[in-house]
């Protein structure tokens, strides 16, 4: 865990690995692999599906990510970062060798233990995957514990995908695959609209089934409201919510939707929590 | 604890005595008064209602280094306060005392911040009752008085030609032995007895908070707020005088190749304040970011603290160039039509 | 004297039209010499409508403060006007604002109040204390204020701002309907601070001006209340690139100050809201003023004067004084 | 101090004049101050007056803003602008305290590269008299 003495002190970490998970350009997609500079912090350190880390580099600053590897890929973490800002823009021009910085693990985590025994299905659009990616994971690496796992994903274009080659994997190993793009592309196989739309065409039985979303906000609305038309009920249904963030630790105030603190008392929320704060789809 | 006395024309004496503490007490900046270092003595006044800009700048200063580094160096250098160092605020109003024990709670939360924590531990704080409270002072609907002694470690009453100095803990004590106070008698306790109660009768205005925290996540999409927003410039003032508002911002700042990681008071009225890198922002109008406000004191704190994050001290009615004031959004609050919170 | 009931019966009449959306004026305060701006939105507010010397704030400063959200799709955008009631001083920020083409002249209807004077509340709190008067206005050369039963007579000079001491605009610039007639101009500005501060040695100048910058709180309530100051995103909240730094000290401060004297010359229209709003009372008009005259002096220049006007800094002329350039 | 003071200039230079009169002063071996650190912008009206505040935060002594003679613009009338530009934040500079002799402006053309060495050791001796500039330079990093 963090240095207790010092919530604000960063460990510094080695990026071991990092490459575009979309054509390189403005708001592309590269995912870092790292390492902690310091090997000893791997003894203390540990974290869960849906934890968030501040990832800076020094000199400019940090911001909020979500850990996209799951606890049980050993030896690294893992961030996928969209290039929007002065931050992320930052970090995109860092590369295999140099360091960043990262304090974590933040926030609150997936369910896991809570959900053993029962179907996941994910839903996630664009860069919305990178939280749930550590759930598909973990879900796969614990296959006796859990049900079925279905992974539906979309993005614009069939370009802007992020993780490809995983899904291939997830498919090997009979994992069900739907993907999705906004729009017709010649040669894609797969599903052409919203990442909704999908949802309703594969329409997953809500029957001991968690359904974990995330995505632009835009997807989270729709896609929980159809949802609830497929008989899911507010408590099935998980996602992760962002706002802009400084300290993580629930000090700076302004990620607050309604009393709760994502970087705090989330980002995880249930559908049935958020539904209780009208700020939340703010 | 014990009751102690110093004549009026010993002030200075009694500060300059002080050698072994950091000495911190209102001193006016060119119009205003605010809590300084103290250097001169004579400078320090005592006259003022209260300082503009409250003490909260001594805990959680304006900008604050995190900590340091250099460029292409990984070494990071914090620059945590001596927990162990001597300061004193020497004639802090209740109110503002009270403002501590109210953001202790924020800073000590879960994950505790040290640069605070610190300062909070290292500080004697030797409080000044109000005698004379000024127009938009409500303490008492606060949990507070003009002679609250919450939060501080001694109390001081001005009774004509002496001030009454009544210690409450160690450190007080501590501080009235490092001054060389004369004892008291029940002369004086009695007078100050009578000027507390007295001062509570002078307290003008009032609001009664009963409800008000279960009721504002009702008033979520009521117009009321509009009237009040509709006025507002959006400025910091309300939040940056405020005692109990503890919002920061955390930038990197590099010169050369010297670099440091800082935090400064940041304010939930800025529109950027809440701006997603993306340009949406959730709190795009004046409307969200004046509801933000009221509720996170009125509502979202005492729910997660279970304390009102406010002390009454008036200062954001006070300094509102545009008159929102405070005890009127709550009065009409309570006047609006709730309704149970909306489902998305 | 403006009679408050036709004052009023005329803003209903307003706000009723159907191209009217907001109607924007003063209402009284809640305590002491408090008056706060009031936007009506409906005719049954426009009862709260006030006009007396505690009216100090800008009205015109809200039409560019309106923050728009964005129009969902299908919907028009309300296009439906601004109605603003405006004294001399806060019309020349309309003409200002009309110069920059801020909006188009046809999206405000201007209400003018002519005035022969405000109070400054920091001058009245001085002389009455922490108490609410009763009433406050000006009778020829005094100003009588009213309080528990009693009235005091004042000089104007007394408890006015001292902007309305050397007023050279009682009257509305700019105006659709003038609500009471027009009153005599008194004041002359011959910039005698301006003179006097350029007296001091440039040491003595930053000793000053440090000590000012550095009470500074950077709560930007200067910036906000300027009916100038309306950029989209104002430089000092970009991040990329950060010119001037979210830190607090002598160095940022003095920066945020200067960047915004410099970007208001040839722009301030000198209503002094900024240096009114200043919670820890910095001078800053001051510099303002200073810019204000040098404008006059180099290129015979005055914003807010006339709405065919050029802005200051968007145009030239090649007969430029250039006397410092090598 | 017992050395002399070596003030540190930053020049804003246009592309078409200044610069290539500085060029001129180079390649014509006119040795000028190496005072300066200069920046070649595209016009002199492009130099934001942020710009100079900056370097001033950031550690200048002093600035030059160089651009074409009047009338010889490049861009037809971008130094007529910059000319108001900084004539007022000249005046302003002055009027907060700072030593008028560290704004300086000047117009040099690309023909000029004796005016410029001129124009160099002048603004050298006025930023020196002015001294080491520590009004509103940033301080918080000197550790």
């Amino acid at each position: 865990m963090m240095d207790e003495s010092n919530p604000y002190l960063p460990y510094i970490v080695k990026v071991e690995d990092a490459w575009y998970e979309t054509p390189v350009g403005d708001r592309a997609v590269k995912t870092f692999k790292v390492t902690f500079e310091d090997e000893k912090v791997w003894d203390t350190w540990s974290h869960r599906p849906g934890n968030c880390a501040m990832v800076g580099r020094l000199g400019i600053g940090e911001s909020m990510f979500c850990i996209s590897s799951s606890p049980t890929e050993e030896g690294y973490l893992r961030f996928s970062i969209m290039q929007a800002g002065k931050v992320t823009s930052a970090i995109h021009e860092v590369d295999a060798g140099d360091t960043l910085t990262v304090r974590g693990p933040l926030g609150n985590s997936f369910p896991m233990e809570e959900w053993e025994g029962k179907n996941i299905v994910s839903i996630g659009g664009g860069i919305g995957q990178a939280p749930l990616r550590p759930v598909i994971n973990y879900v796969r690496a614990n296959k006796d514990k859990y049900g079925d796992l279905k992974v539906l994903y979309g993005a614009r274009t069939s370009d802007l995908h992020c993780f490809k080659t995983e899904f291939d994997e997830y498919s090997g190993e009979g994992t069900a695959c739907h993907l999705a793009i906004d729009v017709e592309e010649e040669g894609w196989p797969h599903f052409v609209g919203f990442v909704p739309d999908l949802l309703m065409e594969v329409a997953p039985s809500p029957e001991n089934t968690i359904a974990v979303t995330c995505g632009p906000p835009i997807l989270i609305k729709f896609v929980t409201q159809n949802l609830e038309k497929l008989g899911f009920t507010p408590d099935q249904i998980y996602t992760t919510l962002e706002e802009r963030m400084k300290c993580g630790i629930g000090k700076c105030g302004r990620c607050n939707v309604g009393s709760m603190y994502v970087c705090k008392d989330g980002p995880v929320f249930s559908y049935e929590t958020l539904k209780k704060i009208p700020e939340a789809f703010a | 604890m014990g009751d102690y006395k110093f004549a009026k024309d010993k002030l200075a004496e009694v500060l300059s005595s002080l050698g072994d503490y950091q000495v911190f007490a209102p001193t006016p900046a060119g119009d205003v008064v605010r809590f300084l270092e103290v250097k001169d003595p004579a400078a320090v006044t005592l006259e003022s209602a209260n300082s503009t800009v409250p003490p909260k700048e001594l805990m959680f200063p304006e900008t604050e280094t995190l900590f340091k580094y250099r460029l292409g160096d990984t070494g990071l250098d914090p620059s945590v306060p001596d927990a162990s160092a001597r300061r004193l605020v020497f004639g802090i109003r209740p109110c503002d005392a009270m403002a501590y024990t109210i953001v202790d709670n924020l800073f000590s939360w879960d994950f505790t911040d040290p640069y605070y924590l610190n300062r909070r531990e290292n500080t004697t704080l030797v409080g000044f009752a109000c005698g004379d409270p000024c127009a938009n002072c409500f303490c008492p609907s606060m949990g507070g008085a003009p002679a609250s002694e919450k939060g501080l470690d001694a109390l001081m009453f001005d009774l004509g030609d002496t001030f009454y100095v009544k210690t409450l803990t160690d450190k007080g004590d501590a501080f009235a032995k490092a001054a060389g106070l004369d004892a008291a008698g029940d002369a004086e306790s009695k007078a100050a007895e009578k000027q507390a109660e007295e001062a509570l009768g002078k307290v003008k205005r009032s609001i009664d908070t009963a409800g008000i925290p279960e009721k504002l996540p009702s008033l979520y999409d009521h117009p009321f707020w509009e009237q009040f927003s509709d006025r507002c410039l959006s400025c910091g003032i309300c939040t940056f005088l405020c005692p109990t508002c503890h919002c920061f911002d955390i930038q990197d700042e590099a010169e050369a190749f010297n670099a440091r990681r800082a935090r400064m008071w940041d304010t939930c009225m800025f529109a950027e304040y809440t701006v997603h890198t993306s340009g949406h922002n959730p709190r795009p109008t004046r409307k969200e970011r004046t509801r933000n406000r009221i509720s996170h004191k009125y509502s979202y704190f005492p729910e997660k603290f279970d304390v009102i994050a406010c002390v009454g001290c008036g200062r954001c009615i006070n300094n509102c160039p545009v008159n929102i004031d405070l005890l009127d959004i709550l009065e009409k609050s309570k006047q609006a039509e709730g309704k149970e919170a909306k489902t998305a | 004297m403006v009679d408050l009931k036709e004052l009023q019966d005329k803003a209903k009449e307003v706000i009723s039209r159907d191209d009217v959306r907001r109607l924007i004026g003063w209402q009284r305060g809640t305590y002491g010499f408090e008056s706060a701006p009031i936007v009506v939105t409906d005719a049954s507010d426009a009862d709260k409508l006030i006009f007396d010397p505690t009216c100090v704030q800008n009205p015109a400063s809200f039409i560019t403060l309106e923050e728009k959200r964005p129009v969902p799709r299908g919907q028009e955008p309300d296009t439906r006007k601004v109605a603003v009631m405006v004294k001399g001083c806060d019309s020349r920020a309309i003409v200002q604002q009309l110069v920059e083409k801020a909006y188009p002249r046809e999206n405000v209807i201007v209400m003018g109040m002519p005035c022969r004077g405000v109070i400054d509340r920091r001058k009245a709190a001085a002389l009455f204390g922490d108490v609410t008067p009763d009433e406050v206005k000006l009778d020829g050369d005094k100003v009588v204020v009213s309080l528990n039963s009693e009235t005091k007579e004042l000089a104007r000079g007394d408890i006015l701002a001292d902007k309305c001491m050397r007023c050279r605009y009682p009257n509305p610039l700019v105006s659709d309907e003038l609500m009471t007639e027009e009153v005599e101009k008194w004041g002359a500005d011959e910039f005698a601070d301006v003179d006097e501060f350029e007296k001091m040695s440039p040491a003595d100048k930053w000793k000053f001006w440090e000590e000012q910058f550095s009470k500074c709180i950077r709560c930007y309530s200067c910036r906000n209340v300027c009916p100038m100051c309306y950029c989209v995103e104002c430089v000092v909240a970009k991040l990329k690139p950060q010119w001037t730094r979210r830190s607090t000290d002598i160095s940022e401060n003095a920066a945020y100050h200067v960047q915004r004297a410099w970007h208001l010359s040839g722009r301030c229209i000198e209503c002094m809201e900024c240096q009114r709003v200043c919670p820890v009372d910095i001078p800053i008009m001051t510099l303002n003023r200073k810019m204000t005259r040098d404008v006059k002096e180099m290129f015979d220049y005055e914003p807010g004067v006339d709405v065919e006007a050029e802005p200051l800094l968007a145009c030239y002329n090649p007969q430029d004084p250039e006397d410092y350039i090598m | 101090m017992s050395e002399e003071f070596e003030p540190n200039i930053v020049a804003f230079l246009c592309n078409w004049c200044s610069y290539a009169g500085a060029d001129l002063a180079g390649t014509s071996r006119t040795q000028y101050l190496p005072n300066i650190k200069i920046i070649r912008v595209m016009c002199s009206g492009r130099v934001n007056p942020l710009f100079l505040l900056n370097a001033l935060q950031q550690g200048a002594d002093g600035v030059l803003i160089s651009g074409c003679h009047p009338g010889d613009c490049h861009y037809l009338e971008g130094n007529f602008y910059a000319r108001r530009r900084f004539m007022l934040m000249h005046k302003l500079l002055e009027h907060v305290g700072v030593d008028p002799g560290r704004v300086n402006m000047s117009w040099v053309s690309a023909s000029e590269g004796v005016k410029f060495k001129d124009v160099i050791e002048e603004v050298v001796t006025s930023v020196k008299e002015a001294g080491p500039m520590d009004q509103f330079r940033r301080r918080q990093l000197n550790w």
